[in-house]
């Protein structure tokens, strides 16, 4: 199995979701990040003071695949979260060991 | 190079300042002398819809100077705070709760901003045109501008009993909540400066001149014979219609029935709505420009209307949907102010029950209705007080009885169907003006410097793009 | 389907309202007509403990008709909206704030919509059976059901300078906050449908009575010369007592004693707690039902009291547990207030010192014993309104003087200790009569319709599964 | 063992409490009889800078009893609970939304409990040596130490129409807020054990006399002549400028210049800054300490000058930094609302618009070039108060009228410069004597017990280090 | 070395982190996450508008340990976290490279 | 490549962002997260009602770099976040499969 990690921009957030669920992947976890990269932050001020906000809002995907549908996926989240300009993000694969579901014990590809 | 720029700024604002300052010495100075004798008005106190005597008060005798009444205008000055707390912090919350995180703020400051610049023009030439000696039937005169002529002791035509800057602050708080209802219709999209002049212009076209025409002696709704004790054709179907007008101008904003768009801190829309509760005491309450039974009777009907309107709300919500909302009961409750308050001088307690459950039937069933036709009027300012504040016009011409205010009008089920039709033409010409005046005040400013900030500025958030903000820090 | 369903439904509520409107328009003219003369009560003014006329005032001579003061009245509405801030926003607040942020609607709601359906309530038949003419001095008649004869003429019993409607409104927002105070014992678990059926019952047969014995003429704990200036039995024993009831029925929360049940937002709680010192200025120095030396004393003492409980909590705090805590100032605060309001007439100012020092101390130390007891009084009503009302219960015996307040009673401290056993008596009968009372309404919904929610919806809190909504919304 | 020192103190605490109220009987009962008669003063009613006759009322009549008003005293009373609302909540949540969120509860903290600390300071101590019988016109007397002699009668000096506590608890207000401004020049690094001796000692040794020297009957800067209607001198240079000698004194923030400092919630912060300004009506228009003419004159000028410096800061920033700013707007509102403070009862509203935009101009300007220099004024108590306040306190000595309060004095553009000079005397006095009667408390403290937390507490922040509590709670 | 990433019931992590306590286990890190998957998600409605949020509030827990140890690990949380309704969760398990303990700079074991 | 997850005290965030920009770091992704070990919680309470938070806020940072720069990055980053104290946190280091650049389906090193 495979663990495909997406970084990508929150509002596209929803048409990834879409289209991996159409692709069928039936399971996923998402998280708030900040994210620090070629795209440029932005400024804030308050009364005399002024920020340069670095760190830019990000979503993270985490989904867990079969070997085989890997490639597929990382396709669907390319097509989908792409928007051209700096900041889109980055996908990272890991190799899983194992994966359980809690409520029955399954391993493996079975607990997908 | 950019630093000296701004030091070179500043220097130069603080120089126009001090120049300015001397400047307007000789323009203070002229205005303290008018301030000074009294304004007393030539004409002698007349009964009028707005500032009726309370029920068995002694007819009024002609010619004496007036007196201040110690009692009123200490209600009318707390009236007059609460109802400035009604825009900022109550609108600001309320519709700051509303909105997404990332245009909290700018949202609010729509409110607060509303505030300032109203505050401002109410006083330079605001007041002036709406309540100033007439022209025409159609609006006040410039004799006011500046509050010249505008003392300390009382107007007969305007409360005979206090100050009339007293009666003219009040009234400011009044021409600065209007426009800031309109916010709502066009929340999440609307460019700072834009909506800056078109606030401007909205006021002094469009408010002044109405508020003339129903409040002012002389205007034309005022001498048909209109009731609207404290701002239902003025204040809330100007406003709501308006929206209506900006909603459609403006369009949808991106993302509109995709993207979730839930309120961001509904606790904050519930404190907001509180605060517009509790200070709509002073708007309408503090509308008898008086303290005593006509006072005391639209306070009653003020908040039994308004409980009456949120719980039918809820109580229409759970039928309809399933669930009773809580944001639906502080929407019914603001439905329920808006509706009694053209009535709240003019009709008893069993009336406002039915002016009450007839706001909260109608405007949940415009709230139902807009998300079908599919303008997106953000936070519901036409559904709430365009036609929150249309029943609530007509409602007065059905129950509205002399028994309340002697120097009001029976309604048509205390036996005069007439009144109903005054009413509605009050109304429709409100709705006319109101409509036809934005849209092309709009039109205008979108020609000219646009109305709407860009594509990558709304998905940032007006917090950010418009005023380099962020509502919720992290350290 | 669905969808049909709705728009049926839609369609029947605004027929059913068009008819319900038609409908009450005989009862609307009748009632106006009842409205309209002087309801001059039969009764010569009486110098009364719940109003009694400010010291040094002329003794009221009989007979000549009642006079509105303008002052009075101003400050009597003042206080009116005061103490609807108090429940909303106030108490939604302070309640919402400490409960986990699942709940935070929810707990918002019970507040509001208390607010909403106590108001309606009240002009319907609470006043009448709290305050209309006696029966056998333990509840009032049904003569003034909707209002009938409630005018906006002074009552000589209840406010000979204020409308009569005026008093009833203020009255109106005591019988709002009472039972919303209990929400605090049952908190993140009651069934709204059930919830709000308490509210009525409780709002009916348990408040609207005891209002009667103590305030109303006639009522039996009045004519005994229990002194409660603005509500230390009616108001706080009797929802303190009742809190204990719905504790002990209703059960813990889930997890209660394991998971962490920390207060989500305590901003919010000060905030509240803010309101609610703001707002009981109108709650105490209101209940004079006059502006002048009484309301003045009374404000004075309120907040002394206040000032002296929130530092004597601290301190206890301080030196129990090693750090003063914010949350603990504020509760202090609130516990100062319950223990001044029934004295809050009758004492004088270093008086007050001592009965809000003793509220900190009570209070603070019934907090701390609740929790090894094990009941789960979610926000700690019983430890703050039950023991804060009763200190200041028997307090107002210990300290009341008539130097302050030529109506009212000494005290022990001042030579009268059969006052101590007078107060002591009202106190016994509140905390029977309310704590049967309640038990038996909690028992009565617990076998029709239930109390609680299931164990699901407590896990996912009442924002949701009671009212499809969320708090916070994240974009 | 840990357990049963608890008890034990507890039981002790208990213990000490009823040994203390049966103790205080004695004294209690002498208060008493001191409160009941009349407090007539012996002087006759005189025309006094601070509580002016309203234009045009007649003169006063030597020696007949004093008669309470009741629409002033419903006024004053009205103003009072503003008052209290300006600190806690406004106060409270306008700085706190500033801080980081792991100093939200420590700030919130600091105004609530000088509210309750200063409340009980004032009753014993604070209003006596403020306003009591003068000594050598530097101070009160402790002749009215405990409110003995302050009753309920009119005092002559303070409001011949209101009772003699209305005007005490008025003013104690006032007295609560000053010490709770300064709170923004340590915000976030003093330790709260410090911080509450350091609040008892301020307004001890500073802000009584200073009350006393510009406003008690005898006070050598009222009888210089100087005008400050409500407190620009008193209020706002003294905390202003006490603000700068602690932020000198405590040094700055641990990574001020390098964290990012941020609002942890802005839309708090407005809501704050809008209570003030809600609360600053009671501020200005009540320290007319009636109900009329001059009241409603000090409520219009203080609304038009706030709404002038918001939009005059709001459009500084805007030219300087290129974005107006939603904190910008509300720190101009301020501004304003401290600059039009000691002009609020003698300035017209033309002269309160520029007011107004000079303490846009000026305040800002203070904000901007703080950054530069260096010390940590965290919440810019500085630049706000004590520059705002000084420009207000000279703006009275320019824009005065006399045609606008007769009772007080004309300012040099209404011919009269050598108010001016009088005016920069009171400026010059209040300056020096508040930065260094501040700067020796502050060393004795920080010599004795430390002033600020330590580092690892300053980094874990007030909240959990000073109170064991967080703000925001997670399930 | 493994990595044990175990996506739970938030209210479940009371239990776990004290069976894992209890297990030995003396070090692991914790974050809110959203979950997709075959639970449903809620509806939530704001005047005339209907939301339907598919995702699911959750908890993740990271836990580093030896390899010996994993199977434990994973079995106590099976254990701990089963409430046997769907959306219990799942437990990932990738082989980690290194450890290191930033105060002291030792790595592998002995760093845990 | 390899993927470093640093667990670091909150306030060193700045400094390591700024050693590994230094370091020639160009992009990173960071989230808040609670941790569990030997450092120890604090304590709270709400009117009568005490509560031990064994939970400590920490930030996590991922950064995936080539895999010859990784010791660099692991020295940099115990240098600016240690302390000397317990809580420190530490560093997990784990071998990544692939990496892929959204906006220009660009993998491998090149993705980074
Ligand atoms: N080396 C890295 N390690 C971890 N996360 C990274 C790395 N480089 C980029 N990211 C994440 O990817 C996001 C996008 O990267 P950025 O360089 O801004 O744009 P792009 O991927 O289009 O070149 C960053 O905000 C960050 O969250
Ligand atoms: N393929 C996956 N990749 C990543 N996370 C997943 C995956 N499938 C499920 N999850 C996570 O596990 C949680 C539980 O999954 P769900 O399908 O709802 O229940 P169950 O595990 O009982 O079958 C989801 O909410 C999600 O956070
Ligand atoms: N076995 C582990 N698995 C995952 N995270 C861990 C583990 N041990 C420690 N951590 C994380 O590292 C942080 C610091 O660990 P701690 O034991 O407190 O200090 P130190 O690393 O200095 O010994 C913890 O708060 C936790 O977030």
């Amino acid at each position: 199995m495979k663990k495909i990690e997406a970084i990508i921009k929150p509002h596209k957030l929803d048409d990834v979701k879409e289209a991996l669920t159409e692709a069928g992947i039936v399971g996923m976890t998402v998280l708030e990040v900040r994210g620090f990269g070629r795209q440029k932050g932005h400024k804030e001020a308050y009364r005399g003071t002024e920020y340069t906000i670095e760190f830019v809002p990000k979503i993270k995907i985490d989904v867990v695949v079969q070997d085989g549908v890997a490639n597929d996926v990382v396709n669907t989240i390319i097509r989908t979260a792409k928007t051209g300009e700096v900041g889109d993000g980055k996908i990272f694969i890991t190799n899983l060991e194992n994966v359980v579901r809690i409520r029955t014990g399954e391993t493996g590809d079975r607990a997908l | 190079m950019y630093c000296k720029r701004r030091v070179r700024v500043l220097s130069l604002v603080l120089l126009a300042f001090l120049i300015a300052c001397w400047g307007v010495e000789g323009m203070v100075l002229a205005q303290q002398a008018t301030e000074a004798p009294p304004a007393a008005g030539g004409a002698p106190p007349a009964g009028s819809p707005t500032t009726p005597a309370a029920p068995g008060a002694p007819p009024a005798v002609p010619a004496p100077p007036l007196k201040i009444d110690t009692g009123d205008t200490a209600w009318l000055l707390t009236s007059s705070a609460l109802v400035l707390a009604m825009t900022a912090p109550g609108l600001a919350l309320f519709y700051a709760g509303m909105v997404r995180e990332k245009n909290a703020l700018g949202t609010i400051m729509q409110s607060f901003i509303i505030l300032c610049v109203i505050s401002v023009q109410w006083v330079l030439w605001g007041y002036s045109l709406a309540f100033g000696p007439d022209k025409w039937h159609l609006i006040g005169s410039l004799d006011w501008v500046g509050l010249a002529g505008v003392g300390l002791e009382p107007n007969a035509d305007y409360g005979a009993t206090v100050p009339h800057q007293a009666f003219m602050i009040f009234q400011a708080m009044f021409a600065v909540i209007t426009p800031a209802l309109i916010t709502g219709a066009f929340a999440e999209r609307m460019k700072f400066s834009s909506f800056l002049v078109f606030t401007l212009l909205w006021a002094t076209f469009i408010y002044d001149p109405l508020a003339h025409w129903v409040w002012g002696v002389g205007g034309w709704l005022r001498n048909l014979g209109a009731l609207d004790f404290a701002g239902g054709t003025v204040v809330h179907i100007s406003s709501g219609v308006s929206a209506l007008a900006c909603a459609l101008v403006l369009g949808r904003r991106i993302g509109y029935g995709k993207d979730n768009m839930a309120p961001h801190n509904l606790p904050m829309t519930v404190l907001g709505a509180s605060l517009l509760w509790f200070g709509w005491f002073g708007f309408n309450a503090g509308s008898a420009v008086a303290s005593g039974a006509l006072a005391t009777s639209a306070f009653v009907v003020t908040n039994t209307a308004t409980a009456a309107a949120a719980l039918t709300w809820m109580v229409m919500e759970w039928m309809y949907r399933g669930k009773p909302t809580v944001l639906g009961a502080a929407s019914g409750a603001i439905a329920g102010l808006v509706a009694i308050t053209p009535a709240s001088g003019f009709v008893g307690p069993m009336s406002s029950l039915i002016v009450g459950a007839g706001a909260g039937v109608f405007c949940y069933a415009a709230v139902i209705v807009k998300s079908k036709l599919g303008y997106d009027d953000s936070l519901d300012a036409v559904g709430v007080h365009g036609i929150g504040g249309t029943w609530g016009a007509l409602a007065t011409g059905l129950f509205a009885s002399k028994a309340i205010n002697a120097g009001g009008a029976d309604g048509w089920f205390f036996g005069n169907p007439a009144q109903l039709k005054i009413q509605a033409i009050a109304v429709g010409v409100s709705w006319v003006f109101a409509f036809v005046g934005t849209f092309i005040i709009l039109k205008l400013i979108d020609l000219t410097m646009g109305l709407r900030v860009s594509e990558e500025e709304e998905r940032t958030g007006l917090d950010l793009s418009q005023h380099e903000e962020r509502a919720y820090g992290k350290a």
